[in-house]
């Protein structure tokens, strides 16, 4: 676990949110979108395959989906990181076997580690995923250790996350572009029965499984066979949902949600559909404001600008109120700053406070709500207010600044869909005299813009998750603001910030992290640096209901996963179509 | 029984009733369109306030004007605003179809896209314009849209077809290889590139499907051209001592628009649903242009919303339907063998 | 004899314009009667009224043939009739023949399908056919798409068509206007053959009354669309009753007197003219055929050659070369206008000389192109060779130009597929005459024209002569219209000039056997 | 004749040069090249869709790439070679018809061209043969009864099918017969059935037809229209010619008349359309209906190829469908001397 106890007890049964005496057999079918055109999930080309990484390969660590961040042996059955923090040594568990009965050894873990970070044809994330490691030592056929270049809070953990894969899979002098084709041999549940490139795998749970009887595997895994079905279009996806192509569905269109998942298969129980809580963190969506134009510089005018988003509005007509407000950059965890700071934030904040505005040290900075019934002129009122102090006025039914140079800006969005969303905002800010331009661009476009910055506003996810890192300099720091590329989108540079991030490099254990997350929450929603979107805190899902689920949810997961990991047959229900 | 050959052949037409009958209710329907500002608006036609009338549907007038709170332009369907057109003998006219092409209802009791009601008679689009209003906008955006773009593409490939076909050899061989590289250009990375430039317009739209539009037509004139340049009446055009263009246009032309009849209409519709073409690149127009393309586009990706797209639909099939009976019309027109 | 076609109160319309009204005869087995009239009487509407081959046309009145009533009977009785009882010949060979296939393919097509004849059979007999009717070379012409063929071979081909079936009537509309005089009694032995063998019966039209005193059994006479007179030949030409049939009668073409020859400066002339197309013969080789070889002409102004020959020797193709209509290619030799020389001419220059030398086509039907009017198409020429006339005026002399070839005035609107044969020849003269050029190839301009109106149009050509000195190259097979209109003739065969000279040299004594054989044909 | 060929052949190589030289020309030009791509593809960060999807893994990629990565990446793509040397390479194995390797896929563009090719050609094929063996008939069945009841009400007919967008047709049948909603009558997706290999031969051939049903119903119903009014327009042209009477005279049926006299001189507006029709049928056409009825065929590889820049596809595709298309030109051209015999190439109009 990173920075608090596990959960489970080194001798724990099964995670409490399987059921341990969950029947074996039984098929599920799934859906999965576009092609694929290779089985080898490592390279950088190709279209994958979506059920190998997930069933044939395994890591050497597991990690439950009921604590932020925690993992439990698999391969490795025991880790250990050096005092110094500069290297982390793995015990593989004598038992682990690949699929082929071959014992997994500490050099197949060195081999697939190198294999990952040097081998040209691998995706250069897992070179970037590893870059704090200098080599890998196989210590003996058991232990393998990791070097670090520096000291980094997660690294043995993220370590933990690596696939292992035996060394006959490559043959000698091949790279893994040669094995495109050709399915890893890992040690996982699953063993990919038949494939059809592009449009169907099946995989049968292997019966000699080796760890099957592990703790961490009890009650999982359920079903004899396992399908992934390819579909190109999401229109014929669903209706093959509804024909009975497939027995899972997770939807993440509010609209088609509320509209298309209806019917008699709905009505008398065949398909169930569910709205399923989870606590995974949500980050924070919004419209970001590109502080490198000078026309956001001021904080009220982007604050106006918050006030006059209309969100309620939008959620109503356009996402049947599926949808909540986004008011933090740690959204639906126990990140999220909300009331007044506690002592610990304060003891983060405190040292900056000079550096900070007041608003940072009252009650966390929440987005506004419009009362439906009435509208929002109440708000636009409020942020025409906010923008006469900040100096601009009304000239020719605009808003003009003291050179008489109209508020004019655009919003660059890569698909239509936004175009609608920021609809009603057009509107809304066209009555307190500002021009807003909606750009649409080809995706490719649109990279290449975000790379240069080169926009007035567009819509960002500050992703977050159960344990922030990293991540946050990257998103926040001068550093990134200044690198063309990074994700520092708003170009937010603030000293005071860049303190507060200094808390994610390192720290101690999890309360810590928690208070620099909310510290770092407060002081930027008091920026007012994005108009903040929404969020889901429950999956859409339906499925035929043939299948039996464990009483208890996971907290962090997602529907897919947690259906292939934890869902059995119901014995009666009939199976084949 | 001596008619000049114009009056002949608007004779033929005529006689092709449903031709005929057809480019009456096409005539009408765009001509309703041209008045489209009048029928479907969301400024009223004229407001009393305070003693005084207003115009609005010819000039802005600031909230303030009406007692409101802004001062940039009335929002004239706020229920705030209406309210105060209602009170103190206040009045206030409004279009038929108090919507114009870009006018959001704010307040529709259902989430949009949402169904035909009082209110809005065809329903609403997916961020809640009124369906009826665009199409009465788009469906006059379009077919001016469609008819540019058919003369200038039809001109363009009667011309180079028929010199292709015309003057054989070399001529042929050089302006066929040039327009087949032509062809080979990949139209949409053009699109792509210019549109890293410019901000996507009707404009440039037109521009750039007039520059690939003609070369299907080229080539059915060319043939028509290479088939009816050996014929003895172009030999007896020639032997008049006519010169090549006039032989073209004169002699050759009329007997070769067989297959530019044919797709006249076609080329309209095209031209219409073109609009929509490249929209999934963010290339085609901008969502708030009025156009049937885009409607059709948002019928696509609200299929339940049966009224966007069913409306579109009808409208579309209509307009085709006229087009190409006139088309017929004209076909008889210009077939001189019969009546 | 019983009557085997039987015509009553037949009427037809276009429209609201009645062409053929209330026309009565009959035809009785085994004999040929012959239908004349004026050009534009309807003649040809009533003989495709029998078969109801045009769709345009609505008529009335009664058809009988043996039991059938065709004017109301089903299309498929009709079918089993068209071809195997009743075969037609057209009278534009040209536009009659479908361009795309060979006449080949289109004579074989009726012995299948009527016959029922195999494949090689059919183009066994197909050749025999074309043989039969004089064409040289047959199993070379068989393979020939109709654009490859002469005037003459072409209606031959068409002709050989009609008789493919034996049909028991033979509807012939103008059979032998393109032959010269040895095709045309050859074709009329084997019509004679047909008739004694298989009882055929003939129907034919024609404007030639000599033909139809030669051959016909009866005559019906029509005029503006009614039948006028009826009855044996002998007596009818006898003794007509009808004023117009008198009219038709006194109009043969007299000789004309042909001013003496003196020598005059060449206006047109031709050195080493020789022409070849090329024949695709399979994908890979062209094959050059010779058509026209080394001649050598010359034109004095304000005179007239006469090029005569037999159907297919190279007439029109000589005519074309000279006015430089044939692609360059095709051509070599010099030819000289007025001194200078018309086979260096391009272009443009080329285009305004055009206007010193106009043409008549052979098939008129052909040249005029099928979405102009007629005043269109006249008016033309003068629109772009005197640019300087006012509408008004261009619009008067076209008026004057058609009712100097009788045509009158309501026509201007008009589109070529609504005239009979002999107006569409008359408007394809008017013009190429309304130019007054220098020269003028006629290609067989009367063929189509009954007695009265050639000499109406001889004589607006030699009047135009007189009065612009216009000079002409005149085609004909018609050897009496040659020798009342040309100074000097030259007889072509196979592509070579076998004679050459002044017109009553070569009438009163010719050297080469093959013109005293033509001569001795034509003037018996 | 056969210089012509051999002419219209030669002709082919500098349009090919031509065409592959403004292609890669403005392909430098386009914004967001492979690179970019991927780079977007490997970081996926920070574009949402409706909301963003909640996490619940690590955001550790999320922190870009490197510039030392980046500039492996082009190396690796071969943009670190100068325009002018890639473009001679690429034009060098196009002539020894070696298409080069995909950016984005482990086959070669060659084996990827061909393993589209049965979903193109089941598609493509039928597409284009229906459509001319339904429009043709129809066609001149139109033209024979013009104007009449039959006319008209086969006219609105492939006109209401022109006017329905394809993926809405597309769609209306998935719903319609695809068993989600109303009829369970035909498959959802796919050329074959999952268990297709098993199956005895006749029911190979019976489940493909089975499959291929409703996208080919799909791509049809749209094509009829313009093809079915072309032939009707240019029959009614030639039906009142002269030898048509001739023909008639001749006592040929009908049928005769109509589909061997009138349709040879009728055929060549016919057959210009073939090359178009032919290469779309491959090449464009069908991207809805291969998206929808999750068909991967080439339709959806090239507008993959171009969204993605996957350039190697992009301008091998285009070498293959130029020459094709080129070679169909040609073809079309050669059938119009063959058609008819007036028709030549020569220098015309002096
Ligand atoms: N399609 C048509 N539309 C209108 N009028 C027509 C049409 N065809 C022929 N006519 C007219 O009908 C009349 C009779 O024509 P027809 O062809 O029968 O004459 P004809 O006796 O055969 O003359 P010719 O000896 O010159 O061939 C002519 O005056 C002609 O102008
Ligand atoms: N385009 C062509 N291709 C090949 N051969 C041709 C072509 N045109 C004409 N011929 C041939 O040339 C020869 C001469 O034809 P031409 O038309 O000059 O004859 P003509 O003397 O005018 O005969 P007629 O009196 O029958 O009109 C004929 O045998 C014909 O078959
Ligand atoms: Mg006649
Ligand atoms: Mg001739």
């Amino acid at each position: 676990a990173l920075g608090y106890a596990p959960k489970y007890p080194p001798n724990f049964a099964h995670f409490d949110y399987v059921n341990p005496e969950a029947p074996k057999g039984g098929r599920l079918v799934l859906p999965a979108i576009g092609s694929f055109d290779t089985l080898n999930p490592f390279t950088l080309k190709g279209d994958k395959e979506s059920g190998v990484g997930a069933l044939v390969l395994e890591t050497l660590m597991a990690q439950s989906s009921d604590e932020p961040f925690s993992q439990y042996g698999l391969i490795a059955d025991d880790e250990a990181l050096a005092p110094d923090g500069l290297s982390v040594t793995f015990h593989i568990n004598p038992k682990a076997r690949f699929q082929n009965g071959e014992r997994i050894t500490a050099a197949d873990v060195a081999f697939s580690f190198n294999t990952l970070t040097r081998d040209p044809a691998a995706s250069p994330n897992y070179r970037f995923y590893w870059t704090d490691v200098s080599r890998v030592v196989v210590l003996d056929a058991s232990r393998v250790r990791f070097d670090f270049k520096r000291k980094n809070a997660e690294l043995h953990m993220i370590l933990g996350q690596l696939p292992v894969f035996a060394r006959s899979w490559i043959p000698k002098g091949k790279t893994l572009a040669d094995v495109a084709t050709s399915v890893p041999v890992g040690s996982g549940p699953y063993r990919l029965a038949v494939y059809d490139l592009g449009k169907r795998t099946e995989f049968t749970r292997d019966l000699h499984y080796w760890a099957a009887n592990l703790p961490i595997r009890r009650g999982m895994y359920n079903f004899d066979r396992i399908v992934f079905r390819y579909y190109q279009d999401d229109t014929a996806r669903l209706e093959a949902f509804k024909a009975g192509e497939f027995d899972l569905a997770s939807e993440n269109v509010a609209k088609n949600w509320a509209r298309s998942y209806r019917g008699s298969k709905f009505d008398d129980g065949r398909i169930v559909k569910k709205e399923l809580p989870h606590s995974n963190g949500a980050g924070m969506q919004g419209f970001v404001f590109n502080l490198r134009n000078p026309l956001f510089h001021d904080r009220r005018v982007r604050q106006a600008l918050v006030q006059s988003f209309d969100f309620e509005w939008v959620n109503k007509q356009l996402f049947y109120g599926q949808y909540r407000r986004s008011p933090s950059y740690f959204t639906n965890s126990e990140l999220a700053a909300s009331g007044l700071p506690t002592p610990d934030e304060l003891a983060l904040l405190e040292p900056l406070r000079k550096a900070l505005s007041q608003e940072v040290f009252g009650p966390a900075v929440v987005p506004p709500v419009t009362d439906l019934s009435i509208g929002n002129r109440e708000q636009l009122k409020a942020a025409r207010r906010l923008l006469f102090k900040a100096g601009w006025r009304y000239e020719g039914g605009r808003l003009v600044d003291q050179n008489g140079r109209p508020f004019v800006f655009e919003f660059l969005a890569f698909s239509r869909a936004y175009e609608r969303i920021v609809a009603k905002w057009q509107k809304d800010l066209a009555k307190i005299g500002i021009t807003l331009n909606v750009r649409v661009v080809d995706p490719a476009i649109f990279q290449r813009r975000t790379n240069d910055f080169a926009y007035d506003m567009t819509v960002v996810v500050y992703g977050a998750s159960q344990s922030p890192g990293n991540e946050q300099l990257n998103f926040h720091s001068c550093a990134a603001a200044r690198t063309p590329g990074s994700n520092n989108w708003a170009g937010l540079c603030d000293p005071a910030v860049d303190a507060l991030l200094q808390n994610f490099v390192h720290f101690d254990d999890r309360r810590q992290l928690v208070a620099a997350s909310r510290a770092l929450d407060r002081v930027l929603r008091a920026g007012y640096y994005v108009v903040p979107n929404w969020y889901l805190p429950y999956h859409r899902v339906a499925w035929w209901n043939r299948f039996g689920q464990p009483a208890i949810l996971p907290k962090f997961y997602d529907p897919t996963g947690w259906a292939i990991e934890t869902w059995w047959a119901k014995p009666a229900a009939k199976q084949e179509r | 029984m001596s008619l000049s050959p114009g009056r002949r052949a608007w004779r033929r037409f005529k006689q092709n009733r449903r031709g005929y009958i057809s480019l009456w209710v096409f005539t009408v329907l765009f001509a309703v369109s041209l008045f489209a500002e009048v029928l479907s608006n969301d400024k009223p036609l004229i407001v009393h306030y305070g003693g005084r009338n207003y115009y609005p549907i010819l000039f802005d007038y600031n909230e303030t004007v009406f007692g409101g709170d802004f001062d940039t332009p009335t929002d004239y369907l706020d229920p705030y605003i209406r309210h105060r057109f209602v009170i103190d003998g206040n009045w206030a006219v409004y279009a038929p179809n108090p919507y114009s092409y870009n006018t959001l209802n704010n307040f529709t009791a259902t989430p949009n896209p949402a169904a035909p009601s009082k209110a809005n008679l065809l329903g609403t689009d997916d961020r809640g314009r009124d369906v009826f209003a665009r199409l009465l906008y788009g469906f006059r955006l379009s077919v001016l849209f469609a008819l540019v773009l058919t003369v200038v593409g039809t001109l363009i490939g009667i011309l180079l077809g028929a010199i292709q076909g015309f003057f054989g050899g070399r001529t042929d061989l050089v302006l066929q290889r040039l327009s087949e590289i032509w062809g080979g250009l990949p139209e949409l990375y053009l699109l792509i590139i210019l549109s890293s430039f410019f901000n996507p317009s009707l404009g440039l739209l037109l521009v750039l499907l007039s520059l690939f539009g003609w070369m299907g037509l080229a080539d059915y004139v060319r043939a028509e051209f290479l088939k009816n340049r050996q014929a003895e009446y172009a030999l007896a055009a020639r032997a008049l001592g006519l010169s090549n263009p006039r032989i073209m246009w004169r002699h050759l032309l009329p007997n070769s628009l067989t297959p530019v009849v044919a797709f006249l209409p076609f080329r309209v519709s095209g031209a219409i649903l073109a609009l929509t073409s490249l929209d999934f690149l963010g290339l085609g127009v901008p969502a708030s242009t009025p156009s049937l393309g885009e409607l059709l586009s948002q019928g696509k990706d609200n299929l339940d919303a049966w009224w966007i797209a069913l409306s579109t639909f009808l409208v579309l099939t209509v307009t085709l339907l006229l087009l190409i009976f006139i088309g017929e019309g004209l076909r008889a027109a210009l077939d001189t063998r019969k009546g | 004899m019983s009557e085997l076609l039987t015509v009553e109160g037949l009427s037809a319309r276009f429209g609201q314009q009645r062409v053929v009204d209330a026309v009565s005869f009959g035809v009785a087995a085994g004999e040929k009667v012959a239908l004349v009239g004026e050009s534009g009487s309807g003649k040809t509407v009533t003989a495709q009224a029998i078969l109801r081959l045009n769709p345009d046309v609505a008529l009335s009145g009664t058809v009988r043939y043996g039991r059938d009533e065709l004017v109301a009977a089903p299309e498929k009785r009709l079918r089993q009739l068209r071809g195997r009882e009743i075969g037609m010949i057209f009278q534009e060979p040209m536009t009659a023949l479908n361009p795309v296939y060979t006449v080949g393919n289109q004579i074989a097509e009726v012995l299948q399908l009527h016959l029922g004849l195999d494949k090689a059979a059919a183009r066994a007999e197909a050749i025999r056919l074309l043989a039969r009717t004089g064409i040289a070379e047959p199993e070379r012409k068989i393979d020939a798409f109709p654009f490859q063929l002469s005037g003459g071979q072409r209606q031959r081909a068409m002709i050989a068509m009609a008789l493919a079936a034996h049909p028991k009537l033979l509807i012939a509309d103008e059979p032998t206007t393109a032959l010269d005089v040895t095709v045309q009694s050859q074709i009329l032995e084997l019509l004679a053959d047909l008739q004694r063998e298989d009882g055929m019966a003939v129907l034919f039209i024609t404007h030639d009354l000599n033909l139809v005193r030669r051959f016909a059994d009866r005559v019906v006479v029509m005029q503006a669309g009614r039948v006028v007179e009826s009855g044996a030949v002998d007596k009818v030409f006898g003794q007509p009753s009808h004023p117009y049939t008198r009219a038709l009668l006194a109009s043969r073409p007299v000789p004309l007197a042909v001013a003496p020859m003196e020598e005059v400066p060449a206006r047109l002339a031709a050195r080493q003219l020789s022409v070849a197309f090329t024949r695709r013969s399979g994908w890979f080789r062209n094959e050059p055929v010779p058509i026209v070889r080394d001649v050598a002409l010359s034109l004095p102004a304000g005179q007239t050659l006469g090029i005569v020959g037999e159907s297919g020797s190279g007439k029109t193709t000589l005519g074309l070369a000279l006015m430089r209509l044939l692609d360059a290619g095709a051509v070599s030799g010099e030819i000289v206008l007025d001194g200078s020389r018309l086979d260096a001419l391009r272009g443009e220059a080329l285009r305004r000389a055009r206007r010193d030398f106009q043409v008549v086509f052979q098939d008129p039907y052909a040249s005029l192109s099928p979405r102009l009017t007629v005043g269109e198409i006249v008016g033309e020429g003068l629109a772009l060779h005197q640019p300087e006339l006012s509408p008004a005026e261009r619009h008067a002399r076209v008026v004057a130009m058609l009712a100097e070839v009788g045509l009158d005035e309501v026509v201007l609107d008009r589109y070529p597929h609504e005239f009979s044969g002999g107006q569409r020849q008359r408007i394809a003269i008017a013009r190429a005459v309304i130019l007054r050029p220098k020269v003028l190839l006629l290609d067989e301009p009367t063929s189509a024209l009954d007695a009265t109106l050639q000499k109406q149009v001889i004589e607006l050509l030699l009047d135009l002569q007189a009065r612009y000195g216009i000079s002409y190259l005149f085609i004909s097979h018609d050897l009496a219209v040659i020798r009342a209109l040309a100074h000097r003739v030259l007889v072509l065969k196979g592509g070579e000039v076998i004679e050459h000279g002044a017109t009553p040299t070569v009438f009163a004594s010719p050297r080469e056997p093959y013109t005293q054989a033509l001569l001795a044909a034509a003037l018996a | 004749m056969w210089r012509y060929i051999v002419k219209r052949l030669l002709l082919m190589i500098p349009t090919l040069v031509g065409i592959l030289a403004i292609t890669f020309a403005i392909i430098q030009f386009v914004p967001g090249g492979p690179v970019e791509q991927i780079v977007q593809q490997l970081t996926r960060s920070g574009v949402p869709g409706e909301t963003a999807v909640a996490s619940t893994q690590l955001i550790k990629g999320a922190t870009g790439l490197a510039p030392d990565e980046i500039q492996q990446l082009k190396k690796l793509y071969g943009f670190d070679k100068p325009p002018l040397t890639r473009f001679g390479e690429m034009v060098w194995r196009f002539a020894r018809f070696d298409l080069g390797e995909s950016f984005f896929h482990h086959q070669s563009v060659g084996q990827l061209i061909v393993s589209k090719l049965p979903v193109s050609m089941s598609i493509g094929l039928w597409t284009f043969f229906i459509t001319y063996l339904v429009c043709i008939p129809l066609g001149i069945a139109k033209a024979v009864r013009d104007g009449s009841a039959f006319d008209l009400v086969s006219s609105t007919l492939v006109l209401v099918g022109y006017a329905v967008p394809g993926f809405v047709l597309g769609v209306a049948l998935l719903v319609l017969f695809g068993g989600g909603s109303f009829f369970e009558l035909f498959p959802l997706r796919g050329l074959t059935s999952d268990n297709w290999a098993t199956l005895p031969w006749w029911h190979k051939i019976t489940d493909y037809l089975w499959h291929i049903t409703l996208p080919i119903t799909a791509s049809v119903v749209g094509n009829l229209a313009v093809m079915t009014l072309l032939t009707k327009n240019v029959f009614l042209e030639e039906i009142r010619r002269q030898y048509v009477y001739t023909a008639r005279a001749k006592g040929l049926a009908e049928r005769t008349i109509l589909y061997k006299h009138v349709f040879r001189n009728a055929l060549i507006p016919l057959v210009t359309g073939f090359p178009a029709a032919f290469i779309g049928a491959f090449f464009t056409g069908s991207l809805l209906i291969e998206t929808l009825f999750s068909l991967d065929g080439l339709g959806l590889l090239s507008y993959e190829s171009v969204i993605r820049r996957d350039y190697p596809v992009v301008m091998g595709s285009l070498y293959v469908f130029t020459l094709l298309g080129l070679a169909a030109k040609l073809l079309s051209d050669l059938s119009y001397l063959w058609i008819d015999p007036r028709v030549s190439y020569e220098e015309g109009g002096q």
